[in-house]
């Protein structure tokens, strides 16, 4: 009963919150808006950043030519501090707003919040990041599209790699205990048990941040494992091979797509030499990556960060979509990402009925002389 | 008096912290309806003994027995928590005075009436009947024993500013709203100017006369030999003496005790 | 006006706050390219900046001083918000408007503004739930969140292994976060405060770890995804319609939760607390049966936000458990502190700001977090009671008819 | 048996680094009974300053010992600037606020001083120079304990003698006891609180520092965030010896990186910081003042 002051002070904020919000929902309805969405902030900031200026680059280059069909693109860039209570204010701000398509979001916990949302409204989302295999193989959201390869098919790569190529018989399977890691982990050992050709022989998470990894090691150590899997960020792999090197213990490292970074090897030094990781398909050799890679260096003055030739490759695959269906309308982009192939940085995709794309596949990588090489 | 029922009774009791002797080997009895003091030269002892009784310290050996008048049950002390012996129906005050210092008086002594009441969350959100009654008893009862020691005209004072004399005699009021049978009081005179004193007698001497029993430590001797029918003199942690006012003053050892001070200040 | 030697301790203080400044903000170095930048520009700016504010501060405080030495002769005026707070011909009408500006709010503004004030409504019922413990209990709790996520894990396991619906699950969520909260405080209520502190805050991290790790359980970090959203008389709605929907009922739990808040402080157990507050030993004395009464305050302050967490896994239709860290537990903690402890008024208000605030200023978000810790030190510093500290009702005496009537602080 | 070794050393280590950041939460717990909530930022300051300092002087080419002594030196210096600063600003004039108010601006100034070294340098981890080379003489045993194992061990037993010395001998320590005792007393006395406290505050974040230094040269790699945890669980070390006591802290710190590294190597690490915390919780029920801590008696 004694609610007292408390809305007067929300009139204001909320009046506030209008001023700055009314510019981007007021603009004339005959724009296409693709919605930007992932942690722009906070300490994922570096993940989702990079697909921010991925999105200018492509909606510039687009609006350059006039735009699709007459009409001109229009972004609406929000944040969600990759946290799920975040992303679904996010998702419905944009609905709000009225998103066409939406370019995220960057971490599959607030993807997964945030997909309901869209699904609702009949917005098609592409993540450029999101690998969780529950996205697209649950059938629940037929309006989820990825340019990146899922969880399950990167654990594939990296058994694979470890059991043939390197030979291992047992096999220790070491996550962060988060989202990524610790489902990563668990494909891994999986896979490994199907195969029947190497056992897992320890199965744990390390905490992130912890002071110290000795003891972790010296179980991998008494365990008797010949190889190493490691599900997680590059922060806690280096600090686990550098302890592996302090303690003495010579065996393989493998990890997977959050450690093939190149802060990875800056951080690990020379302890990163010989680890190996997985990793989306060295595209070098491709033209248009090259110069997506160009228009970002002449652009902003530096390098890209992670994901971006993913979430270029997304964006463009979207807007080709739009273009090609000549609508907007879900039915018609779904219908169109799936027939129609776009030749993109990271390869000439389209998608499957789940949502993944065809023709992005992981390669394995080992850090030779500082820098990631593709193992042939 | 000597015919009256024993309420409190002390056997053997002894409390050491490490190798301190607080309390060593004293007996205590108290009967229905007497005013007793407990006195003693500065660090005796006394107001360990007091938290022995009243559940704060757990005393080292010895017994603690509390009967009560009303249904004549005796209960051993010993480990009780300090809230179950309130219930019984023994009550205190400090000698450090510790009210509730941003709550009004009337609130202070409504606290006191909380081991009698019994609301709790369903009756304090749904207020039912029984809830509203028992809220206005509770009210009525603190108001009349505010008015009884004489603080009914600040009733919505904070316990704070009250004077330091106020303060004692709410302390004493809260004890009381307890509805206590054997009352401790731990220098209640301490710190009263001389009026404040001859109106604290007077309102030991009421609460004496509607039936509580009354346990005092005090320093203020022309007040204990006044008001007391028996005296228990403690040194060092022992019972050096008891009597009756007349004795005491007599008693070689006690005079020893307080050698160089005057007893009869 | 202004003494100089004040401005010389400025300049002092500029010139320590230049050299204590100066590795983190004009050093920067890459040890991969082995380049070190000085950003001398940066030590210019920190320098000037404290210089200013250290002027603006001693402004402050001798004014401060002032307004202090004029008010000793007249008892000291309340502000006026409390003032209003206290008067129900202000409070009452007031109150009827932000109900129905609450009941409007939907209408309006977007389903986007709802959506957010549903997340700061959220905040206000946790703040107010935690209120009971910290601020009228005195109980520093800094785990609360534990008890969030066991009722949002309710609802989302409740309903993927057993399909029970959110209306069922409500008062289950709530009821077994209580159940924990007795589980937890009956071998801990008994410690001293500060251990009390981080006995709670070692519990919720055993809870959310223990979510993380036991997969079987809580399917791990990754999460329980498609909770459905609560129904209507079986009815679907639309996206929009939901959300209007859950705003609805958490604006109903809001009043409902002030509701029970303010007559449990004005009850014979409100006022248990309120002693346990300020003297333990002393209720002790007056027959308060102290863990009886702490743990009648710990449950039911988990029990609100067991209900919360159940409102929170329906709105976000996903948990996982990294919505359930320590620094949850501080901002709703902060959000009391900053309110006021023991005031209803002032816990709303604190929630609104610490919510609504960050959202709005989206702009600014690289110093968002910055600036949410400077505010919380600066507020501390100035206002240690919180933005509306005190307002209690007390029970007012007139004559022999007993009125409640208010403070008098 | 020699795998019990092994994680008796890891624990042994991890105990100590918990050690050298609890001893700052114990002392000024022990003064002041503030929880200070930002020491695991003041320790992540250390061990920043310490980064940069040696960064840039190995740029410039110094000899690896003058590096490690002018960044140890730097890293205290600064650290305890900020802990003197931070008390000053946002303890000091709370010291008679209510009792929760210093503890929310610590929690607020902890924010604060993580998201300032965010903006002022970057959220990227960064890889710290090792400043512990591998001695030569440690070889054989390598594989149990390193030789940045050694040092760390060896820096806080220095350490908690030292300190132990200073509070019974010197005559700040003395000062120091006789504040943590009775505040209102040790002023009657002529002691100067305010300095005393300050030298608390200087004294625990220089400590931090060394912790920092050696922590992030141990681990190779530092970043804005590393005070939170390494915080949090040295606090818990803290209690679980009694707060308020040095030997406590130590004691405290030594048994859970123990419990630790044992519930890592014989269990699962899954759960390590489950059986951390309840371990704490379980020390705390039967023994409420923690393993070294003084049973109080209550003052009626």
């Amino acid at each position: 009963m004694q609610s007292g002051l408390k809305k007067k002070l929300l009139v204001a904020a909320v009046s506030l919150g209008f001023a700055m919000a009314a510019p981007v929902a007021g603009m004339a309805a005959d724009t296409i808006k693709l919605g930007v969405a992932g942690a722009q902030s906070g300490d994922l900031a570096s993940y989702g950043l990079p697909t921010v200026k991925a999105a200018e680059l492509v909606v510039a280059m687009y609006n350059a030519k006039g735009g699709i069909n007459g009409k001109m693109i229009e972004l609406l860039i929000e944040d969600d501090v990759c946290k799920p209570e975040v992303a679904t204010n996010t998702a419905t701000k944009l609905v709000t707003d009225g998103v066409h398509v939406v370019l995220g979001h960057i971490c599959s916990g607030a993807t997964k919040a945030a997909l309901p949302i869209y699904k609702e409204a009949g917005v098609v989302v592409m993540s450029p990041s999101a690998t969780n295999p529950d996205l697209t193989q649950s059938g629940d959201y037929p309006n989820f599209f990825r340019t990146i390869a899922s969880d399950d098919a990167q654990a594939q790569t990296e058994v694979d790699f470890a059991i043939n190529v390197i030979g291992a018989k047992k096999i220790a399977v070491i996550h962060d205990k988060g989202d990524y890691g610790k489902g990563l982990a668990e494909f891994a050992k999986k896979f490994i048990q199907e195969s029947g050709k190497a056992e897992v022989v320890l199965f744990e998470g390390v905490t992130p941040g912890a002071v110290d990894y000795t003891a972790i090691v010296q179980k991998i150590k008494r365990k008797g494992a010949d190889a190493v899997i490691f599900g997680g960020y590059h922060p806690e792999a280096s600090k686990i091979v550098s302890m592996m090197k302090k303690k003495r213990l010579k065996i393989t490292f493998i990890s997977d797509d959050g450690v093939k970074d190149d802060t990875f090897i800056k951080v690990a030094g020379k302890n990163a030499e010989g680890v190996y990781a997985s990793g989306p398909n060295d595209n070098s050799a491709n033209p248009l990556s090259t110069a997506a890679i160009d228009a970002h260096k002449k652009e902003y003055n530096e390098d890209p960060g992670a994901f971006f030739e993913n979430a270029y490759s997304a964006a463009l695959a979207l807007l080709n979509a739009i273009e090609k269906a000549g609508s907007t309308d879900m039915a018609d982009i779904v219908k169109a990402l799936q027939t129609e192939t776009v030749a993109t940085p990271v390869g000439n995709i389209h998608f499957d009925t789940r949502g993944d794309a065809v023709g992005v596949g992981f390669a394995m990588y080992v850090v030779k002389d500082g820098a990631y090489v593709e193992v042939k | 008096m000597s015919d009256s029922p024993i309420i409190l009774k002390v056997e053997g009791l002894s409390k050491y912290f490490g190798g301190i002797k607080a309390i060593d080997n004293v007996d205590i009895d108290i009967r229905q309806g007497e005013i007793v003091a407990l006195i003693g030269p500065n660090g005796a002892g006394k107001t360990t003994f007091f938290n022995c009784l009243t559940g704060i310290y757990t005393p080292t050996a010895g017994d603690i027995y509390l009967s009560d008048p009303r249904n004549g049950k005796t209960t051993r002390l010993n480990g009780k928590k300090p809230n179950k012996i309130t219930e019984i129906g023994m009550a205190r005050t400090f000698q450090n005075i510790r009210l509730f210092p941003t709550m009004s008086v009337l609130e202070n002594v409504m606290i006191g009436r909380h081991c009698r009441t019994k609301a709790l969350i369903f009756g304090a959100v749904f207020r039912n009947k029984a809830t509203r009654i028992e809220e206005t008893q509770i009210i009525e009862r603190s108001y009349e024993l505010l008015k009884k020691i004489g603080l009914h005209r600040q009733v919505n004072e904070e316990a704070r500013n009250l004077s330091y004399g106020a303060q004692r005699r709410l302390e004493i009021g809260r004890a009381l709203a307890t509805d206590p049978f054997l009352l401790l009081l731990d220098e209640p005179a301490a710190g009263m100017n001389p009026k404040e004193t001859e109106a604290l007698v007077a309102l030991i001497r009421e609460i004496c006369a509607e039936g509580h029993s009354i346990l005092l430590i005090e320093h203020d001797m022309k007040l204990v030999m006044s008001l007391s029918d028996r005296i228990f003199v403690m040194d060092y942690g022992k019972k050096i003496a008891q009597g009756t006012p007349e004795e005491v003053r007599e008693n070689p050892a006690v005079i020893k005790a307080y050698l160089g001070e005057d007893v009869d200040a | 006006m202004f003494p100089v030697k004040e401005l010389k301790r400025s300049a002092l203080t500029s010139l320590w706050f230049a050299f204590l400044t100066f590795p983190i903000m004009v050093v920067k170095v890459d040890p991969i390219e082995r380049v070190v930048s000085w950003r001398w520009d940066n030590m210019f700016f920190i320098a000037f900046g404290s210089f200013v504010f250290s002027i603006l501060a001693k402004v402050f405080i001798i004014q401060k001083e002032r307004r202090a030495s004029k008010k000793k002769q007249k008892t000291i005026s309340e502000p006026l918000v409390q003032r209003i707070v206290r008067e129900p011909r202000f409070l009452y009408p007031l109150a009827l408007a932000c109900f129905i500006f609450g009941i409007s709010f939907p209408f309006l503004f977007s389903t986007y503004q709802t959506n957010i004030m549903t997340t700061a409504l959220m905040y206000v019922v946790l703040g107010l739930g935690l209120n009971i413990v910290v601020g009228v209990a005195g109980l520093l709790d800094l785990g609360y969140v534990a008890f969030y996520a066991v009722g949002a894990y309710s609802y989302a396991l409740l309903n993927y292994n057993f399909d029970m619906g959110f209306w069922t699950v409500l008062p289950i969520g709530g009821l077994l976060a209580a159940l924990l909260g007795i589980i937890l405080g009956f071998p801990v209520l008994r410690l001293r405060g500060d251990y009390l502190a981080i006995v709670t805050l070692g519990f919720g991290e055993i809870i959310r770890l223990v979510l993380e790790n036991w997969n079987d359980f809580s399917q791990g970090p990754s999460g329980i995804a498609n909770i459905p959203r609560p129904s209507f008389f079986g009815m679907d709605m639309t996206f929009a319609g939901g959300i209007t929907y859950i705003y609805y009922i958490i604006l109903v739990l809001v009043v409902l939760t002030i509701f029970v808040v303010n007559r449990l402080q004005n009850s014979r157990l409100g006022r248990a607390w309120l002693a346990l507050r300020e003297d333990e030993i002393a209720c002790e004395a007056m027959g308060i049966d102290k863990t009886k009464t702490k743990l009648i305050a710990f449950s039911l302050g988990a029990f609100w936000a067991g209900f919360v967490g159940v409102i929170f896994a329906a709105k976000t239709t996903f948990v996982n458990p990294a919505s359930f860290t320590f620094l949850e537990s501080a901002i709703i903690l902060s959000i009391v502190v900053l309110g006021g402890m023991g005031s209803i008024i002032g816990v709303v208000i604190g929630a609104l700001i610490l919510i609504l605030l960050p959202e709005y200023l989206r702009a600014l978000s690289e110093y968002r977090m910055l600036a949410f810790g400077a505010i919380l030190v600066v507020m501390m510093v100035f206002k240690p009671g919180g933005i509306i500290s005190n307002v209690r009702r007390n029970y007012k005496f007139k004559g022999l008819s007993v009125v409640e009537g208010k403070n008098n602080e | 048996m020699d795998y019990f070794i092994e994680l008796l050393f890891a624990g042994l280590t991890r105990g100590s680094i918990y050690a050298l950041i609890a001893l700052g939460y114990t002392m000024v717990y022990g003064i002041i009974g503030l929880i200070n909530f930002a020491h695991g930022e003041i320790y992540m300051i250390g061990a920043f300053t310490s980064f940069i300092v040696a960064t840039v002087l190995s740029i410039y080419g110094f000899p690896l010992l003058a590096i490690v002594i002018i960044a140890a030196v730097a890293a205290a210096v600064w650290s305890s600037a900020y802990g003197f600063t931070v008390e000053k600003l946002a303890y000091r004039p709370l010291r008679k606020a209510p009792r929760l108010a210093p503890l929310i601006s610590a929690i607020g100034m902890s924010i604060f001083l993580q998201n300032y070294v965010l903006l002022a340098q970057t959220s990227d981890f960064l890889p710290f120079p090792e400043l512990i080379p591998e001695f030569a003489f440690m070889e054989p045993v390598a594989h149990i304990v390193g030789s940045s194992d050694m040092v760390i061990l060896v820096t806080t037993a220095i350490v908690m003698i030292a300190l132990t010395c200073l509070i019974k001998f010197t005559k700040i320590g003395k000062a120091m006891r006789a504040t943590a005792q009775d505040k209102t007393m040790a002023v009657l006395v002529g002691v100067n609180v305010d300095r005393v406290i300050s030298a608390t505050f200087i004294i625990g974040s220089a400590l931090a520092a060394i912790g920092g230094l050696l922590i992030a040269s141990h681990i190779g790699q530092i970043n804005f965030y590393i005070g939170f945890l390494a915080g949090i669980k040295a606090f818990t070390a803290a209690v679980l010896g009694g707060i308020g006591s040095i030997p406590g802290a130590v004691l405290g710190s030594l048994v859970l990186g123990l419990t630790e590294s044992f519930a890592t190597g014989y269990i699962s690490s899954d759960y390590e910081d489950v059986f951390a915390f309840s371990l704490l919780v379980l020390i705390l029920i039967f023994k409420p003042s923690g393993l070294l801590g003084k049973t109080e008696t209550k003052k009626v």
